[in-house]
């Protein structure tokens, strides 16, 4: 506690730059563990490409005749210095990389709004007795029946009402195809909601909440008699650590439902494009979606992580 | 309970704020949409084998000749034809005010380049076939062609159909699949490929360059787009919800609900196709037939049909109404008697749990599309039945990819479920003789080789039809496949699509007279 | 197992049957044309499909792939998960940063993504399912365990099983991983299973990597039915999305579920002086605290009074009114605006912020308070026992005024001078012109002359143990201890750590014989608990050391048992009494049965209660039971009186004599060197790194004791 | 943010159109309110089979027993109606056969210039011209057909007899012509004039009783809101906006219907599916009408509106034999002869003298693809 600020500040830099190294090896260990798992795949996929031209000029660039361990440390190298190579099937000749940022770029505002939401909501609930438990209840629901829910729900009561004549066709009609914005929104709040991640948020902030409650200050504050929105005013520092850890939980289950939603809402995006990559068995771009989302979960926990230390002036100590 | 504005719950607001926006939000601009299972993987007419890629060059390319509305081929990229009175020999007099959607002019080189890629055996073109009949052909000036053929030909001009590529798009031959051409393909069609959008749609755009046939050079519709919907079920309710404007296949349950609508007008359009379970015939069991006729007598093929909704059973390769169409060849009878009867003359031994021989059981494998529509009731019903008489069936939905890999490259199956749709011709000659490109099935029967022979050869309606109705009933002997149904096969437009005359085949040869209101 | 595990088992043993019962049942998928999409009727409850199979049978047998593929996810996910987060958490260090980095790489592919690049490799199908999706659950389940065998290590729960004897696997296994990290088990069970049911719903509904037709699955059979069109059965979709609904809801349940007790509910106070009136305090079941009267006038210092367990603290918080939920006062109470002090200062303070953030506008209270001026830029973590008390002071006296100040055991946990200091300070601060009233509670009556104007005693709930009779001393036996030139270094390790810490304690001497107690003393922090470890041969130590003829640093010398500061450290919270008991006693051997422990530590009737339902000094009496069990012959205590009375402490040390018998010796760690000296042989004094002196009772007021130890004898 | 949405729908309501007209044909109004009536009639008269036969398309067997009792002198109303319906459905079918031969006849030459034309095409272009008083065209096929040595032998004139009973069977006109000249397509050539003949008999005794034409009778005041609306040019898009106008009527008319039905009433009138019979009725009627005019497009247009395509593989109270009739004629004439066929496909059983359209139209099918490529695409 008396070091020298000089001290103390290159301790800092090294617990934060080790930390920060500590996340791009987890990078790099899920880069390696996606490359065995290519690598493992029986019988080559790249044996269903129809022109076999192209795949002798594949198997050489892929390096895919050699043994296991030349596989994985190629592609992993590949990974990492961003040679993602080009499409096989799914647009073939195109540059994995562009076709990966593209979609990246498109699943990146509904990445972030979704978990916007999850945490928000699961913020927002916490503690509001019957909207916690329908908010709670309604997030345990899978995304995909959520999402079919409402798009299914919300076409069939516009329908009845035109039929009806109760109204004319809205825009956003014949959801998931034209939609537009309330397509967003909904898939959006279905994946916010749905993929648990606002349970974890609550549950960790429920959690977290009777810790504090149960805490001297809080008490203390509360034996003098302090009102309930002061007691707020105090409490709210305490919930920002259980927060970030509650978003740092819900990220990679929102990451997973993209994909069903993109594919459910008919949104482009990077699940979307994984899922037509897996199905065209379009190794390159499948592996190169793979790594740039795995990639978003590392800087999203890194980055969580470094600002969880920031807050806490313990767990600052800690390091 | 009152709250402060602090406390409302911000994502709330976040996930509404969208909707705002949407009362000030304007409707789309008027184009044309239109649905398909799966977007075109190849928009190169040299490749192509699906109608969801042949409607999508219908948009973008043109041929020397093409259909007129009453299907007479009528000059397109041609001026005028002349042939030789031998008739093994035309001159082409070409457009020479056409351009490429790029604005490099239609030559003669273009119309040399492609004949030559069709049938460069190195580029292996799925439509080598439409240009067998040409020997060779040369420029005789920038806008003219000389085309030699093999045989006498009387009509030239209606097999000059296929599409013209640019020459200055390639590198030269080989062409490739994957040439980058495929993705920003250039025609001199009424509309160009704009883009492939992100959604898996892609754009078409009125080319502004556009000479069509007797000076209508303008296009009704400044826009199309077309939209992969992969449900077929979905597809329909998009229309009703006129979040689509056209809808190339309507599953035929789908129909009632359709037509109840004012809105939508069906149209009869791809008629000519029928279904299939084809053996491989190069694989064991499949090659003794009484293991393939047992397998066709077990089935209940009206019952397969049921969740499918209406259509004709057939007996052979062509659809009931077709001039070839054998109406004397019964169909197999559903016979799980006389089909164990076969099973065990074939060596097989029925056990308590299935049929045997050798100590392994009989085991099959089915193959279909994915894009297959209502495939998955079809081959459940295909599995159910089969296993209720012990044989193991596995399902095997494939892949574009895989599909083409496994059962047109490596003929790697046991038994495919598909369908195949002709045009008017209908041609069953790739399908079925002995060399035939599309004989995926491997049927070699000299029979029905003569049989497809005259009826190529024939040169009058009778003879031909009287060919091909023998090889019907010969096919429908040698069982290559199971030839199971027709469905009633209709596109459905919304009524905002005014002036729509449907090809037959290609279903978009006329569009550029459609109209958007 | 506790006996409400017992009860609590039943249920899920029978959820668990009948859906094996339903996975197990046989299923043909036929299909029959003749009945396409018909509603529900009596042949078929919940109609047919597209296809003409029935509904609801589909939609038993989708619980199979359901019940495959989610177990073989819960296994793997298990199997990786749990051995890896208690090895993490058990080792800690290099080996749970590893352990934990590697989870860390499979935490970061987002599980969907991963389980369709592995539909690529391994295929489609349930249990290709439930590979991925164990896999990409393991890190979470490792981190759980992780999180929760790390905790009880931090506990030293570990450490005091090892310690007891109980072998490391078994420890870690059952003790702290079966029977306590229970919960972290169910809800991540839970978790894999509601999170697989999600996944496979929605890949099987999106016909890619999950269950293919025609074996059924709930997401399928809703693709189907949807596919089919709204004409068909509705009850085709409505029946899966229902059951997906249900289940994944009831599955969360499990994870999420925390029995939520009712709010405590408090009498309502009138303002005015002190004045409480026939106060009870009862959870559901019964009366946990009685005080019939207490008043306390401005500037007046009372203390409350009573043996451990009694309720003192409860009455404060009672009287302030944040009882904990469950529990609920009644009575008459009239107070003033007042203020309440943690029993431990630092959780008074809010952690997240710096004491002048706290205490804003300090001024004069900064005096009062006794708070260095120069520490208030300081974290409350970073702040001493005292110090906290005198920050949380700080806080009080800097807010409004208040007339009454509520301290619950303020000097717990602080050294003799430490402790007079803050006595010193809370007189002041009462004395002072309209200064507050101060009620304290405190179980050290030595505190109190000079000190409180009024004491309040509060009656026990249960009856004080026999007293026992007077010890005799008998003549040193064999050395059980010997120790010479011994160096110590902090850190559960035998090994030196790496970079090699300083040691703690040098050039000790220290001898132990049969028969004998001895006295470990020095304030908090100056290593007698680790050289008490070092005894034990849980931590790193050079110089000669031979505990019962063998050195701990080579191998576990067989009768030697710790005692620890707290008494819950060594018992299971998820055993009974007679339990733990008889885990002592296989351990040591079972020469002694636990009938005989209970009776001998008077225990008898709490043979069934859980380590919770016990007071502290329950607790203690049973570690000790623990302790004869187990064949001690050299017990080494750890503060045995901390958290206790002093008539309590007395008897539970004499009480560890008597289990030691006449051959045993007794090593007493412990800051109060007053109240230990009666009963050792022989006191070690330690003081900054070293042994300042040594004696015997007898030589205690030798005017040639090291000033260090005057001044420990006068805190007195 | 139900509620948003609910009001955002609401902003887009539309304004209201102008209630369309409803229409009123009594008889069925007469049904919905009072079905006990209407079934008593019809079982009293014995109508019943009658009614059945009449609305499957087989016109042949619609008899009244009434009518048979009184020694079946005078044909009942109803077998006049379902000869007026078989006189306009077998007109149409000669039409479309007619127009095949000859263009057959026709593009021999052009298709198969090695081969001479059959003999049996010589004699049949021949007839059907001379049945259409085309007399050029008839002149020249007359003269290759002598010199291919054919003689039509004029003094056993296919029955052609306007005078016989109307119960001439179907067999006496199934008979070869191309037996007596060319013996090799026996069996696959039918007489081309049967269908312009039973026609004309039809025709002469519908007509004796109430005048010719379907719009005038059951359907009629549907049927009039329209005709006189009809586009005098083949302009497809005129007869969409016709086609839509009598939409929205008959929707004001079915919905008005509901309105004053029993529940009995509304059951019959579903089960009867009396609105849509009416109006495919007035659609067909307009069809053969366009047809009459060489309005092809317009009478395509028309007949595929008629026709309920979810179930367009069977003759039906809606889907009547004309229908399918004319998108058959309407086809070949815009060159869309394979079209043809795929419509015809249902008579194929029902109708015998079918059979011969369908041969004759699948040769010109054949002959118009001697010379192309044939295209094959998986699905």
């Amino acid at each position: 506690m008396t070091d020298a600020p000089g001290i103390r500040a290159r301790a800092f830099a090294q617990t934060w730059l080790g930390r920060l190294s500590g996340w791009l090896l987890a990078w790099v260990g899920a880069i390696v563990l996606v490359q065995i798992l290519v690598a493992l795949a029986p019988g080559d996929a790249i044996d269903t490409l129809p022109d076999p031209g192209l795949r002798a000029q594949l198997t050489a660039e892929w390096g895919l005749g050699g043994p296991l361990a030349t596989r994985v440390i190629a592609g992993t190298w590949h990974a990492l210095i961003g040679a993602w190579g080009s499409s096989w099937t799914v647009r073939p000749g195109d540059s994995v990389g562009g076709l990966v940022a593209t979609a990246m770029g498109a699943s990146a505002p509904m990445l972030v709004a979704a978990w916007a939401v999850a945490v928000g909501l699961g913020a927002a609930v916490r503690g509001r007795g019957w909207g916690e438990k329908v908010v709670v209840g309604l997030s345990t629901l899978p995304v995909v029946l959520l999402a079919l829910g409402a798009i299914e729900g919300i076409n069939a009561a516009v329908w009845a009402g035109m039929s009806a004549g109760w109204w004319g066709r809205p825009a956003f009609f014949a959801l998931p195809m034209e939609g537009g914005v309330v397509r967003d929104a909904l898939a959006l709040v279905a994946l916010g909601v749905g993929s648990a991640g606002v349970a974890a948020v609550a549950a960790r902030l429920a959690e977290a909440d009777a810790r504090i409650d149960a805490s001297g200050f809080v008490l203390a504050a509360r034996a003098r008699g302090m009102t309930v929105s002061a007691l707020r005013s105090l409490k709210w520092r305490h919930r920002v650590v259980p927060l970030i850890e509650g978003a740092q939980a819900a990220f990679p289950p929102i990451v997973g439902g993209l994909v069903v939603v993109e594919r459910l809402c008919a949104l482009p995006g990077a699940g979307d494009l994984l899922w037509r990559a897996v199905e065209a068995r379009d190794i390159p771009v499948a592996t190169g979606v793979v790594v740039a989302l795995t990639g978003t979960t590392v800087v999203v926990g890194a980055a969580l992580d470094l600002l969880r230390r920031a807050w806490d002036p313990r767990l600052r100590a800690e390091a | 309970m009152a709250r402060s504005p602090r406390h409302l719950p911000l994502p709330w607001l976040l996930a509404l704020a969208p909707l705002g926006a949407l009362v000030l939000g304007t409707a789309a601009a008027a184009q044309l949409r239109y649905a398909e299972d799966q977007a075109p993987a190849i928009v190169n007419p040299l490749f192509t084998t699906s109608m969801a890629e042949t409607r999508v060059g219908e948009l973008v390319f043109q041929s020397l000749y093409a259909d007129d509305h009453t299907l007479a081929s009528v000059p397109q990229l041609a001026e005028s034809g002349e042939l030789s009175t031998d008739r093994m020999h035309m001159t082409v007099r070409l457009r020479d005010s056409v351009n490429w959607q790029d604005g490099s002019p239609f030559t003669a080189k273009d119309v040399v380049f492609t004949v030559h890629a069709m049938k460069d055996p190195a580029t292996a073109s799925t439509e080598a076939g439409r240009a067998q009949f040409i020997s060779d052909c040369r420029e005789v000036g920038d806008h003219a062609v000389q085309f030699d053929f093999v045989r006498p030909e009387l009509r030239p001009e209606d097999k000059l159909t296929f599409k013209i590529l640019p020459a200055a798009a390639f590198a030269g031959l080989p062409v490739k699949r994957t040439d980058a051409f495929h993705l920003a393909p250039i025609g001199t069609g009424p509309w160009s490929l704009v883009k492939y959008n992100d959604d898996n749609s892609v754009s078409f755009s009125a080319n502004p360059g556009y000479k069509g046939p007797d000076g209508k050079d303008d296009v009704g519709i400044a826009q199309i787009t077309m939209k992969e919907v992969a449900d077929k079920n979905y597809q329909a309710k998009l229309l009703l919800y006129e979040s689509i404007d056209a809808l190339v296949r309507v599953l035929p349950r789908d129909l009632a609900m359709l037509q109840s609508n004012r809105k939508v007008e069906l149209y009869p359009y791809q008629t000519n196709s029928w279904w299939y379970a084809g053996f491989n015939l190069a694989r064991a069991p499949f090659t003794d037939p009484r293991v393939r006729q047992a397998l066709a007598e077990m089935l209940d093929v009206p019952n397969m049909l049921a969740p499918v909704g209406t259509g004709d059973l057939i007996t052979g390769p062509y659809v009931p109404s077709s001039p070839f169409y054998n109406h004397d060849t019964p169909p197999w009878p559903h016979d799980p008697a006389a089909a164990g009867a076969l099973l065990t003359a074939a060596g097989y031994q029925k056990d308590a749990d299935g049929w045997y021989k050798a100590g392994r059981k009989l085991a099959i494998t089915v193959s279909a599309h994915r894009a297959l529509e209502s495939a998955q009731e079809v081959t459940i019903n295909l599995q159910s039945q089969l296993q209720a008489q012990g044989i193991d069936v596995t399902i095997d939905f494939l892949d574009e990819p895989a599909w083409r890999q496994q059962v047109w490259t490596d003929r790697n199956y046991d038994v495919v479920l598909s369908q195949w749709t002709f045009d008017r011709n209908e041609d069953i000659r790739e399908q079925f003789y002995s060399t035939g490109s599309r004989n995926l099935m491997g049927l070699k029967d000299p029979d029905v080789d003569k049989l497809l022979d005259a009826a190529r050869d024939a040169n009058d309606p009778i003879a031909r039809k009287t060919a091909l109705r023998a090889a019907h009933q010969k096919i429908h002997d040698d069982l290559p496949m199971v030839f199971l149904w027709t469905l009633d096969s209709y596109a459905a437009l919304s009524t905002k699509v005014r002036g729509v005359t449907v090809h037959p085949f290609a279903f978009f040869t006329w569009a550029p007279e459609w109209q958007m209101q | 197992m506790s006996g409400r595990g017992r009860r609590a088992s039943r249920g899920p043993l029978v959820a668990l049957l009948v859906v094996a019962t339903i996975a197990a049942l046989p299923y043909n998928p036929a299909v029959n044309a003749d009945i396409v999409g018909l509603g529900p009727s009596i042949a078929h409850p919940l109609g047919t499909d597209a296809v003409g199979r029935d509904v609801g049978l589909r939609l038993l047998a989708a619980v199979r792939p359901l019940v495959i593929g989610g177990g073989t996810a819960l296994a793997i996910a298990l199997l990786l998960g749990v051995p890896l987060g208690a090895l993490a958490g058990a080792r800690g260090g290099i080996w749970s940063r590893w352990i934990r980095g590697f989870g860390l790489a499979v935490s970061s592919l987002p599980a969907i993504p991963l389980v369709l690049l592995l539909g690529l490799v391994v295929g489609h199908g349930a249990v290709p399912l439930g590979l991925a999706w164990g896999v990409a659950m393991a890190p979470g389940v490792l981190q759980a365990l992780y999180q929760r065998v790390d905790a009880l290590r931090r506990e030293e729960r570990l450490l005091a099983l090892v310690a007891h004897g109980i072998p490391e696997w078994r420890a870690v296994a059952v003790h702290l991983v079966w029977n306590n990290a229970r919960t972290e088990l169910r809800t991540w069970s839970a978790r894999v299973l509601a999170g697989f049911l999600a996944m496979e719903t929605a890949l099987s509904y999106l016909g890619r990597a999950g269950v293919a037709e025609p074996q059924p699955s709930w997401g399928n059979m809703l693709a189907m039915a949807l596919s089919a069109g709204s004409s068909q059965n509705a009850a085709a979709w409505i029946a899966p999305a229902v059951a997906v609904a249900v289940v994944s809801a009831g599955l969360w349940g499990l994870a999420l579920g925390v029995p939520r007790l009712a709010p405590g509910e408090d009498i309502v106070a009138a303002p005015g002086a002190l004045d409480v009136r026939a106060l009870e305090i009862r959870s559901a079941d019964r009366v946990v605290a009685r005080l019939p009267e207490l008043g306390a006038p401005p500037g007046t210092v009372t203390a409350l009074l009573g043996v451990s367990g009694v309720g003192k603290s409860l009455v404060l918080r009672a009287i302030a009114r944040i009882l904990p939920d469950g529990l609920r006062a009644t009575g008459r109470l009239t107070r003033p605006a007042l203020a309440w002090i943690a029993q431990d200062g630092r959780s008074s303070l809010d952690p997240l912020l710096r004491i002048r953030e706290q205490a804003p506008d300090p001024g004069a209270a900064l005096a009062r308070s006794g708070f260095p001026a120069d520490r208030l830029d300081a974290w409350p973590h970073e702040l001493s026992g005292g110090e906290a008390q005198r920050a949380a002071l700080l806080c009080v006296l800097s807010g409004p005024s208040v007339g009454l100040l509520l301290a619950d055991e303020p000097t717990t946990g602080l050294d003799p001078r430490a402790r007079r200091a803050l006595v010193r300070t809370l007189l002041t601060v009462a004395r002072a012109p309209s200064g507050p009233a101060v009620v304290f509670v405190t179980h050290d009556r030595r505190l109190l002359p000079g000190f409180a104007d009024a004491i309040v005693e509060m009656d026990g709930a249960r009856p004080a143990p026999p007293a026992l009779a007077p010890r005799v001393r008998p003549s040193p036996g064999p050395v059980l201890l010997h120790a010479e030139g011994l160096s110590v270094v902090a850190g559960l390790t035998r090994r030196p750590a790496y970079p090699a810490a300083p040691p703690i304690l040098t050039g000790l001497s220290v001898d132990v014989r049969g028969g004998e107690t001895v006295g470990l003393i020095g304030e908090s922090g100056v290593g007698k608990t680790t050289l008490l470890r070092a005894f034990a041969g849980l931590c790193a130590s050079s110089g000669t050391l031979d505990v019962l003829g063998v050195d701990p640093r080579s191998a576990r010398p067989k009768g030697v048992q710790l005692l620890w500061q707290d008494p819950g450290t060594s018992l299971d919270p998820a055993l009974t009494v007679r339990e733990i008991l008889s885990i002592s006693a296989a351990i040591g051997q079972g020469h002694r049965t636990v009938d005989e422990a209970l009776r001998r530590v008077g225990l008898l009737t709490q043979a069934d209660a859980v380590p919770d339902e016990l007071s502290g000094g329950e607790r203690r009496r049973v570690s000790l039971a623990q302790v004869w069990l187990a064949g001690a012959v050299l017990v080494l205590a750890d503060e045995p009186s901390a958290a206790l009375d002093a008539q309590r402490s007395l008897e539970a040390l004499d009480l560890l004599r008597d289990l030691v018998g006449e051959t045993g010796g007794v090593v007493i760690a412990s800051h109060d060197l007053v109240l230990v000296l009666p009963t050792c042989d022989r006191v070690y004094v330690l003081h900054e790194g070293r042994c300042v002196d040594v004696f015997s009772p007898s030589e205690a007021d030798d005017p040639g004791r090291h000033p260090y130890t005057r001044d420990l004898l006068a805190a007195g | 943010m139900t509620v948003l949405l609910v009001s955002l729908l609401l902003a887009c309501r539309p304004a209201a159109p102008p209630p369309p007209e409803p229409l009123d044909v009594s008889w069925i109004a007469n049904v919905v309110r009072e079905p006990a009536h209407f079934s008593s009639t019809l079982e009293q008269n014995g109508g019943r089979e009658a009614w059945q036969a009449f609305h499957r398309g087989d016109w042949l067997n619609v008899r009244s027993p009434v009518a048979a009792d009184a020694q079946g002198a005078v044909p009942s109303v109803a077998e006049h109606r379902a000869w007026a319906e078989l006189s306009v459905f077998e007109g149409v079918l000669d039409r479309a056969q007619g127009d095949a031969l000859l263009t057959l006849a026709e593009g021999w030459a052009k298709h198969s210039p090695d081969q001479p034309v059959p003999k049996w095409l010589l004699a049949s272009a021949q007839r059907v011209a001379e049945l259409r008083s085309d007399a050029p065209t008839a002149e020249k096929w007359r003269a290759q057909a002598n010199a291919a040595g054919i003689v039509f032998d004029e003094a056993n004139p296919k029955p052609f007899a306007y005078d016989q009973p109307p119960t001439l069977t179907i067999d006496a006109i199934r008979t070869c012509v191309g037996a007596a000249v060319d013996n090799g397509q026996l069996g696959s050539f039918w007489d081309a004039t049967g269908p312009a003949a039973l026609q004309q008999r039809y025709k002469a005794n519908a007509s004796n009783v109430m005048g010719v034409g379907l719009p005038e009778d059951l359907f009629g005041p549907i049927a009039e809101a329209v005709m006189a609306a009809r586009p005098s040019t083949d302009d497809v898009e005129a007869c969409h906006t016709l086609v839509s106008g009598m939409d929205t009527r008959l929707d004001a008319w079915s919905a008005k219907l509901a309105q004053g039905a029993t529940t009995d009433g509304a059951a019959l009138l579903h089960d009867l599916q009396l609105v849509q019979v009416g109006r495919s009725r007035t659609l067909a009627g307009l069809a053969v009408d366009a047809l009459g005019r060489h309005h092809d497009a317009c009478a395509l247009y028309y007949a595929e509106q008629a026709l309920d395509h979810a179930d367009a593989r069977a003759i039906s109270p809606v889907n009547s034999p004309t229908v399918f009739a004319v998108i058959a004629a309407a086809n070949v004439e815009s060159g869309h002869v394979r079209e043809a066929l795929d419509a015809l496909a249902p008579l194929r059983g029902a109708f015998p003298e079918a059979a011969g359209v369908i041969e004759t139209i699948g040769d010109l099918a054949v002959q118009q693809g001697l010379d192309r490529t044939g295209l094959s695409r998986e699905n």
